[in-house]
């Protein structure tokens, strides 16, 4: 692969080469669900079931042996990449989803009784809503909404009000995956920070798009997905302060995250092991710490992100009968929009019709729609790898559906 | 005519923006409702079933332009029909949107609603047209439960 | 791939060219602990990489449609392999350990009460124990653990007597990963069911040797992994009756799992979505239905399998100094033994000296050890690619090892 | 010598066939257990430290060739030691048993216990030398928290 790049010359339509199933009629603008894969992170896949597979820990063979060094590995360079203080502070799980669920559990969970709080904003995803209502519901805590503006902006006022009342946990995303905000999660951490709050970062939508280093942030947990990040499915990253995750409990029960069980009694084990029981997803971990490479070394491409994510906005702007949804102060990767007079779903149809692949629908973002009062998006969102002629494709899409419903 | 304006032909484009039967109704014996989570859409069906028969019915909802001509399209198609004629409809109905797009679309006694046939060639979207009927049969069945159309279809 | 034949014709260096890693000169012998992949399963999920990831469920576009297909369509797969009454008994889950976990949080755990009871067996794995452990000390409940004899089998009539005192759950292993004993779970079942016990199998060592039909068995549950049944990490099935999931808690909460959620209240969708919040392992749904595709097709390898073990058996029980651990009246898949005066693990790293990959330890099965009274056990264990080379491969390994010990 | 000849040398055999210091000692001030979940080897150390001086020691346990053979090794390495020269010691052997496999171990100071050199040479092997050491160190800092090589070496 290349090497680090200054962003003039990040080249995109060379980087567009690295990714098989761009290129093929499909103007892929749907990153915030899910990323294309580098065909370099599924030759690493290969390699590992072709010449690396084996269960980890605990095997004296070669294959169980490399297994274990490849995916304790993985865990490194990803403590290394966010700069966690150790790998210990890296739990392997499924996704953001599995992440926020497992804070929830084994963190928060137990700290909550009648009366208790929970903060969150009027943003979240669903995976970071329904965890805290599904344990505040069980415990009678409350769950305390920090409301947004119109542009689709935390009210930052209130949500340091609402740090005041001490809440077990503020959990909050970095980048809003519906209106593409980009939250001042530094400021909102320091808010929580200073009034003792532990703090809980979903990062699906940022880590595709920027490198995040948890203790210039100074959180307490930070939550990933691969899948949004180049890297496989099925699997993620929970950070957290070692001194935490050694302080909850387990999660899920069962091999690998004990010390020693018998019927009458068992030790688990610190972390990560204490998280992780059974077999995990070694070829997924693997995977990941490939794609976090391959990300590292394609240069900077924050300059022409930046452009891109400009230009969509500006020009969808410029139709007649387009709505922006969301105008935040800063933007990542999204833009969400209305066609008047078009549900978003048969937008969403036409623009595939017409080779475009958006999201049509409420984002998983159901209680943000609320608050617009609108039932759904059209959601254009972009990776490193997405161009000027997918912005075209894009544009001329949106005016076919224009036209298709003016008849 | 191509699948899109097939799919997107004046009547349903017209059932969408004029929906029909969405006013309240004065006196209903039957109601429910329907989600799509796919699309957001949301549907409510309220019927005066008097005699085995659909004396009144009113259809309202926000959703797509396919959930809600189909919404509409019904709404008339089954006013003054018996329940074994609704219920008949409703199979034909579903037999027309899930055929194979291979072979003409079974359209026999289907009437006006023969204009959501171009749905076959959309399956993501064939949900969006058969919610408002399973909304219809669940409020027949007298269901409390709001259907959603999630679990397959 | 090659179409049904018979057992006799059974092609087993045919079958080898068919897995990369094979034929590198290790023989590998620790199959209960994650299987081999064939280039079919690691060509499928390149495939799905390169030409139809998106993101499953709600999306318009084309790859979204057909990563759901394909994602929808393994489901399936897997309900028809295992003769389940329909695609929604079907929840993917990690592996076998997400699996039990998933069943002792959303279905046993809201049961239990003080004096409530949940029976095991004395043979099960780790995975099978700890989640109910967890449970039990939560709630004050109790884990009955029915004994086994002296040769590794489970003594019915206590089972049948624990069973009778009406456990809430009783959970057992279809065949013991430590011991390679065969349980007689279809007469278990019958025990439970004419108590109104209800049934979790722990099929994990089942499924790569034998194919299961979970209406024949008639259990309530049934768990396995992919990644031991030649398919990738990271994935694996809970079957569960589709009555009893429907009423059961959510497991994990978030995206997907919910028909509609604002603030104040959430609606849950019904199974399998009930139980896959988040992005689900679409590949390795995708992969672990390829493995079942391929092993389905190479043929009958029973009595291959059947003769490699007897061989096994009856060559280590020829050497002098070696005890067999474990005299299962059924066997599958694995042979547990002990050289006199050298630690299992001694005997591991003398093995994979010698080219042979077996594992070395208490095989998460510590109770089970306390019950024989040995900190571990060498276990060799077999799937159908191995064959009667590797046989005398581990054989050339033990008396390798006892010599070096000899001196 | 091959390197599984240089890991299971006589002197490490006979360590592991007669472990020294294993017999309960009749004072003791301080004590931990280690546990490698591993191989399942256990380890115990009962220590009596008078005036800053290892004045007995017991080492008992239920493990593998090479943790045996390293907790008697190590039982009579410190014994008459200081806490100073045992704390130098857990030092040099740890580097030794981690050292790069391209150059001659580091086997200064270490006496006997350089025949656990040849660990060197299989890293998953490296916490079953290690554990008596590990549990030792924990022994004297008087934790009282079983240790365990689980979580890294
Ligand atoms: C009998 C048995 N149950 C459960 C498990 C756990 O499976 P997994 O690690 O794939 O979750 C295993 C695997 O080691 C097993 O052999
Ligand atoms: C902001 C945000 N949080 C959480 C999630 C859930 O991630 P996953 O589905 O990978 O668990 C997503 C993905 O849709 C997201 O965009």
């Amino acid at each position: 692969m290349t090497s680090v790049r200054d962003a003039v010359s990040f080249d995109v339509e060379r980087i567009r080469r690295d990714f098989p199933i761009l290129g093929k009629g499909i103007a892929y603008l749907d990153n915030a669900a899910t990323t294309q894969k580098p065909q370099r992170v599924i030759d690493r896949i290969t390699r590992f079931y072709r010449e690396q597979n084996g269960n980890v820990h605990r095997g004296v063979h070669d294959l169980s042996v490399m297994a274990t060094r490849e995916y304790e590995g993985a865990r490194q360079r990803i403590a290394k990449d966010i700069n966690a203080k150790s790998e210990r502070e890296i739990v392997f799980v499924r996704g953001t989803t599995e992440a926020i669920n497992l804070v929830a559990q084994s963190f928060v969970r137990p700290k909550l009784k009648q009366g208790s709080r929970v903060l969150i904003t009027a943003m979240e995803h669903h995976s970071n809503i329904v965890p805290w209502q599904a344990i505040c519901g069980e415990t009678g805590a409350k769950l305390d909404v920090a409301p947004i503006d119109d542009n689709g902006d935390v009210v930052l006022e209130a949500f340091d009000r609402l740090v005041r009342k001490g809440p077990v946990i503020a959990s909050f995303a970095s980048v809003s995956n519906a209106l593409g905000t980009v939250n001042p999660i530094k400021e909102m951490i320091e808010m929580c920070k200073s009034n003792g709050v532990p703090t809980l970062i979903d990062g699906a939508q940022s880590v595709p798009h920027t490198r995040v280093d948890v203790r210039d942030i100074d959180c307490d947990f930070f939550a990933f997905s691969s899948h949004k990040a180049f890297g496989p499915t099925g699997i993620g990253a929970l950070y957290g302060r070692e001194e935490l995750l050694n302080a909850m409990q387990p999660y899920q029960y069962g091999g690998d995250m004990i010390l020693y069980v018998s019927f009458e009694h068992t030790e688990y084990a610190p972390s990560p092991a204490r998280f992780e029981a059974g077999t995990p997803h070694i070829a997924g971990a693997i995977g990941m710490a490939e794609a976090i490479d391959y990300v590292r070394e394609i240069g900077d491409f924050r300059l022409h992100e930046n452009r891109l994510i400009d230009s969509a906005v500006q020009r969808l702007h410029e139709i007649d009968g387009v709505r922006l949804v969301g105008m935040p102060k800063r933007r990542m990767g999204v833009v969400s929009f209305l066609l008047d007079g078009v549900h978003p779903h048969d937008v969403g149809t036409i623009l595939n019709e017409s080779g475009v692949a958006i999201r049509a629908g409420h984002h998983c973002a159901q209680p943000l729609m609320h608050r617009f009062d609108i039932p759904g998006t059209c959601r254009a969102s972009f990776a490193f790898y997405n161009n000027e002629a997918e912005v075209d494709a894009l544009i001329a899409g949106v005016r076919k559906a224009k036209e298709v419903f003016s008849q | 005519m191509s699948q899109l304006t097939e799919l997107y032909q004046e009547v349903i484009l017209d059932h969408y923006r004029n929906p029909r039967n969405a006013k309240p109704i004065e006196k209903e014996t039957h109601s429910a409702e329907g989600h799509n989570p796919l699309c957001g859409d949301d549907v409510e069906v309220h019927l005066l079933i008097e005699d085995g028969v659909v004396a009144d019915v009113s259809v309202r909802g926000v959703g797509c332009a396919i959930s809600t001509a189909s919404s509409s399209l019904m709404s008339e198609a089954i006013r003054g029909k018996s329940l074994d004629e609704v219920e008949q409809m409703f199979e034909r109905f579903h037999a027309m949107v899930t055929s194979p797009i291979d072979a003409p679309a079974p359209i026999d006694g289907l009437g006006k609603l023969e204009v959501l046939a171009g749905v076959r060639n959309y399956p993501v979207r064939i949900k969006c047209a058969t919610l408002p009927w399973h909304a219809l049969k669940s409020a027949i069945a007298g269901s409390s439960e709001p259907v959603t159309t999630e679990a397959g279809e």
